[in-house]
């Protein structure tokens, strides 16, 4: 029963992290949209590895490799939004129609 | 007990998760973020991961404090005078965001699922630090070599300073013979369209 | 009187000092010796000192500053005389008694019509800038640091801020922390000799680098014992033509010996950081700094 | 029942030492050649804030105006709530003791930051952003000597870090480790040489729109944060509530108080240079620093 909860906490938070990532003009909101899909999958993970495998350490190393991600997609994510704002004055997706120098 | 306390953690994920994108403060929308992941690491506490649950707080706290100045760095909202809302493909999003929770909770509803509960006396921060450090080294490492390339990345992409410049000129790759013209093609006039009037009102 | 005011009668009266023409010497050897607290902010004070003459053009700042110390308040005048002490206490007593204090000198609204423009009144063009109540909103433009030409925010600071000597009124356009522009439109106060005094001038220094005990032990006439206090101040910071740097100025201070002209000071402020513009403002001698000011205004 | 009396301790442990801090701060002029004020000055300056009236800024964010003091007060609860006040006996005994205490630390940064942005005012803002530059390089070095001190203990539960001390104290075994702390301590406490927050230069940075019980609360915060702190570094260097004929509390009490006088006699001495220098020093000097107190204490933990 718990593991349904949050397993269907967790499609919902993915849910609304795809919105966002697919709606938002500005470049930081839509990162917050992809951040909001890894903590729907890492409160499934954490979830399943609880409630539903007995314990097996790997889980918790998911878990921790989700995490590695969510660092790596912000750091990565804001370095390109400094980068094209640097170059194009951009803070908006629709800004980069191209994305030539 | 606990039970109760994971489904008002989760319906506060969700509703903190929810208003990220309906507040009109930079500020307020990030640290909503943060609340839906510490509620996710409290949960995380509950269903008894202590160290994932609690790294995740310690992680998010630190992500979402740089999150908010890159926000209020980037985001056109001065003073939070006027509404926040920047969207496009709206209705797309909307059904798509839909689509996506329903098909993933059908999914969860229509699978059994397996119960089988860490056992009460596992040690399961020390099982972690065996795991990471034993079988799955390889990937641990791995891990932490990309959060490396990471960091050299994030630098080098965000620096001034560049081989062929300063990264916000025109950058010129060097020619492909000594002197000649610069390889690849210079994209014709500027890129991007300029929202940013520059206006300067008298006082 | 109920217990807890009668408790905090005991405690130091939180005031805030509005310095005018010559009286910059004076209060501050008051609070350097007194049962007084020195608030940081007039937020924080319940007694607004005022003291030395305001200049006509100043009276409104004063009043704004007098509506800013939260009621009950009471503003007192001190032009010299003995027992100031003893009213500031008997006035803090008063106000914990339940005195109702000063009423508001302008009326609680913005000094400029709010001037809506722009897709939701906001007052600028697209959804940034503007100047709605006459403020001007951060807008981006060039950048002097590192190219990112993010916002930049124009604020008029003075005459009466703390970390500024009295009188000095700058418009300073700040990019994060980094002055990118300063016009200086009112120079400071004109302020006797005494002002001068390399304990005063060094103790100013100390207030900004976080040392307000130190401070007040030099005003008194002991040494400052305080850790790292010149090394905290970077080098080359305010250098002027035959004057050095701050950091020198400050050395020079805690001997006994006055700094020179300071010329050209504020054309240095550019590119600092607005903590370390307040120190090298500190650096130079009020009298020299007002010949500045007086040159570039 | 044991639960009922360590929130008890916990509670009193935060109130008292909050008062003895507070006197401490105004203790510490002497050692600079100023005059000290009597044990009764701290409830005099809090009943005075208390008697002040709240005043609101111009559309500020007034939730989390409100929230900011409350957030901070209660990460200092939370911190102090693993931390063992006799061996063993910690209010919340849990295997990452030193992971909720660094999600305190990196949460005090997000509460200090809304306290400066609440307000919508230049100065407190400017505090806001100047902590938030300085405060997330610091966790850093927290972190490495967390985690330094947690290899001879072989675990990241404060209890067994202060078995662990039972033969020799980690102030010994590490003694760069609690300098580096210190410099932690000063920042989440917001004192001193690490005062970028709420700064002079500023105004009182994002104090400077506070009056009232606001102000009150966050001051009160302060130094509930610094009792937490103390406590903290007292159980992961000076052995905390171990020592000999007292009971454990008491030895962790005078353990605390003793960081305490420490954090606050550093803070009332030493300059505090400019932020971008400050921030220079962390990343080039202090980082380094700590990372190499990492690598020696692991081959010494071996």
């Amino acid at each position: 029963m718990t593991l349904t909860i949050v397993l269907l906490g967790a499609a919902a938070l993915i849910g609304i992290g795809l919105y966002g990532a697919l709606s938002q003009q500005s470049f930081v909101m839509l990162m917050m949209g992809l951040e909001l899909m890894l903590n729907g999958a890492l409160l499934a993970i954490i979830g399943l590895w609880s409630l539903a495998l007995g314990g097996m350490p790997e889980g918790q190393l998911l878990a921790i490799i989700v995490m590695a991600v969510m660092a790596v997609e912000m750091s990565i994510g804001f370095a390109l939004i400094v980068a094209v704002y640097r170059k194009r004055q951009a803070d908006m997706t629709e800004a980069l129609g191209t994305l030539k120098g | 007990m606990i039970d109760a306390l994971v489904i008002l953690l989760v319906l506060f994920a969700a509703w903190t998760g929810w208003r990220v994108f309906r507040v009109d403060s930079m500020i307020r929308a990030t640290f909503s973020l943060m609340l839906s992941f510490i509620s996710v690491g409290a949960i995380g506490v509950l269903l008894s991961a202590p160290y994932i649950g609690v790294a995740t707080v310690f992680m998010m706290a630190v992500e979402m404090m740089v999150m908010g100045i890159f926000m209020v760095m980037f985001m056109m909202n001065p003073a939070g005078l006027n509404p926040m809302m920047m969207v496009h493909q709206h209705k797309l999003s909307i059904v798509a965001g839909v689509l996506a929770a329903l098909g993933l909770g059908a999914a969860v509803l229509t699978t059994t699922l397996p119960t089988d509960p860490v056992p009460g006396e596992t040690d399961v921060v020390s099982d972690l630090g065996h795991e990471l450090l034993g079988p799955s080294m390889l990937i641990f490492e791995t891990a932490g070599v990309t959060l490396l390339a990471t960091m050299i990345g994030a630098v080098v992409l965000s620096s001034r300073r560049g081989r062929y410049g300063q990264a916000d000129e025109g950058s010129r790759p060097p020619g492909l013979d000594p002197g000649g013209p610069p390889a690849g093609r210079q994209p014709e006039g500027e890129g991007g369209h300029h929202h940013h009037h520059h206006h300067h009102g008298g006082h | 009187m109920s217990w807890l005011a009668r408790l905090a009668a005991g405690a130091p009266a939180p005031v805030y000092p509005v310095i005018g023409e010559g009286a910059q010497p004076r209060v501050e050897r008051l609070f350097a010796s007194a049962a007084l607290e020195r608030a940081q902010s007039p937020r924080a004070a319940a007694l607004l000192l005022v003291s030395g003459n305001i200049p006509e053009a100043h009276r409104e700042a004063l009043d704004r500053v007098h509506d800013q110390v939260p009621r009950p308040r009471l503003g007192l005048h001190w032009e010299g005389d003995d027992g100031i002490e003893e009213r500031l206490l008997d006035a803090w007593r008063t106000l914990c008694a339940g005195a109702t204090g000063d009423a508001d000198r302008l009326p609680d609204e913005p000094p400029n019509p709010w001037e809506g423009e722009g897709d939701f009144g906001q007052g600028g063009e697209g959804m940034m800038g503007g100047v709605p109540y006459g403020r001007p909103m951060a807008m981006t433009g060039e950048d002097v640091r590192d190219g990112l030409e993010l916002d930049r925010y124009t604020a008029r600071v003075g005459p009466f801020a703390p970390m500024l000597p009295p009188g000095l009124v700058l418009e300073v356009t700040l990019q994060g922390d980094v002055i990118v522009a300063c016009d200086v439109l009112s120079p400071p106060y004109p302020q006797p000799e005494d002002a001068d005094d390399p304990a005063l001038c060094a103790a100013r220094m100390l207030r900004l680098l976080g040392l307000p005990g130190p401070a007040d032990r030099l005003i008194r006439g002991g040494a400052a014992h305080a850790i790292g206090a010149r090394r905290a101040i970077p080098r080359g910071l305010g250098r002027l033509e035959n004057a050095g740097d701050a950091r020198m100025r400050f050395a020079d201070a805690l001997r006994g010996r006055n700094g020179g002209a300071a010329d050209g000071i504020f054309d240095t402020l550019i590119g600092l950081e607005w903590s370390e513009a307040a120190l090298a403002l500190a650096s130079v001698t009020p009298s020299a700094l007002r010949q500045a000011a007086l040159e570039v205004a | 029942m044991t639960t009922a009396l360590l929130v008890l301790t916990l509670a009193s442990t935060l109130a008292v030492g909050a008062w003895l801090g507070a006197w401490f701060d105004r203790l510490a002029p002497l050692l600079y050649g100023g005059r000290a004020a009597g044990p009764l000055a701290p409830l005099r300056a809090g009943a005075a804030a208390l008697l002040r009236p709240r005043i609101e800024t111009e559309a500020p964010d007034r939730m989390n105006a409100r929230l900011a003091p409350g957030w901070y007060l209660a990460l200092a609860a939370a911190g102090l709530s693993v931390v063992p006040f006799a061996p063993g006996a910690a209010l919340i005994e849990t295997p990452v003791g030193i992971v909720v205490w660094g999600s305190c630390e990196a949460l005090t940064i997000v509460a200090v930051f809304l306290h400066g942005w609440s307000p919508n005012a230049p100065f407190p803002l400017i505090g806001a952003y100047r902590y938030a530059a300085i405060g997330l390089p610091v966790m850093l070095p927290s972190m490495f000597v967390l985690i330094a001190a947690a290899l001879p203990a072989e675990s990241l539960s404060f209890t067994a870090i202060v078995e662990s001390q039972r033969e020799v104290w980690n102030i010994v075994r590490q003694p760069l480790g609690l300098p580096l702390f210190l410099i932690v301590g000063l920042t989440l406490t917001l004192r001193g040489p690490m005062d970028f927050a709420d700064a002079a230069d500023i105004a009182g940075g994002t104090s400077a729109e506070d009056s009232g019980p606001g102000r009150a609360l966050w001051q009160g915060a302060r130094l509930a944060m610094l009792v937490s702190f103390s406590a903290v570094a007292a159980t992961t260097f000076l052995g905390g509530p171990l020592g000999p004929a007292l009971p454990g509390p008491v030895w962790l009490w005078i353990k605390t108080a003793a960081i305490m006088a420490l954090t606050v006699a550093v803070g009332h001495g030493v300059a505090r240079t400019t932020p971008s220098r400050m921030l220079t020093i962390l990343w080039v000097v202090l980082l380094p620093l700590s990372f190499v107190h990492l690598l020696v204490s692991g081959v010494l933990a071996l």
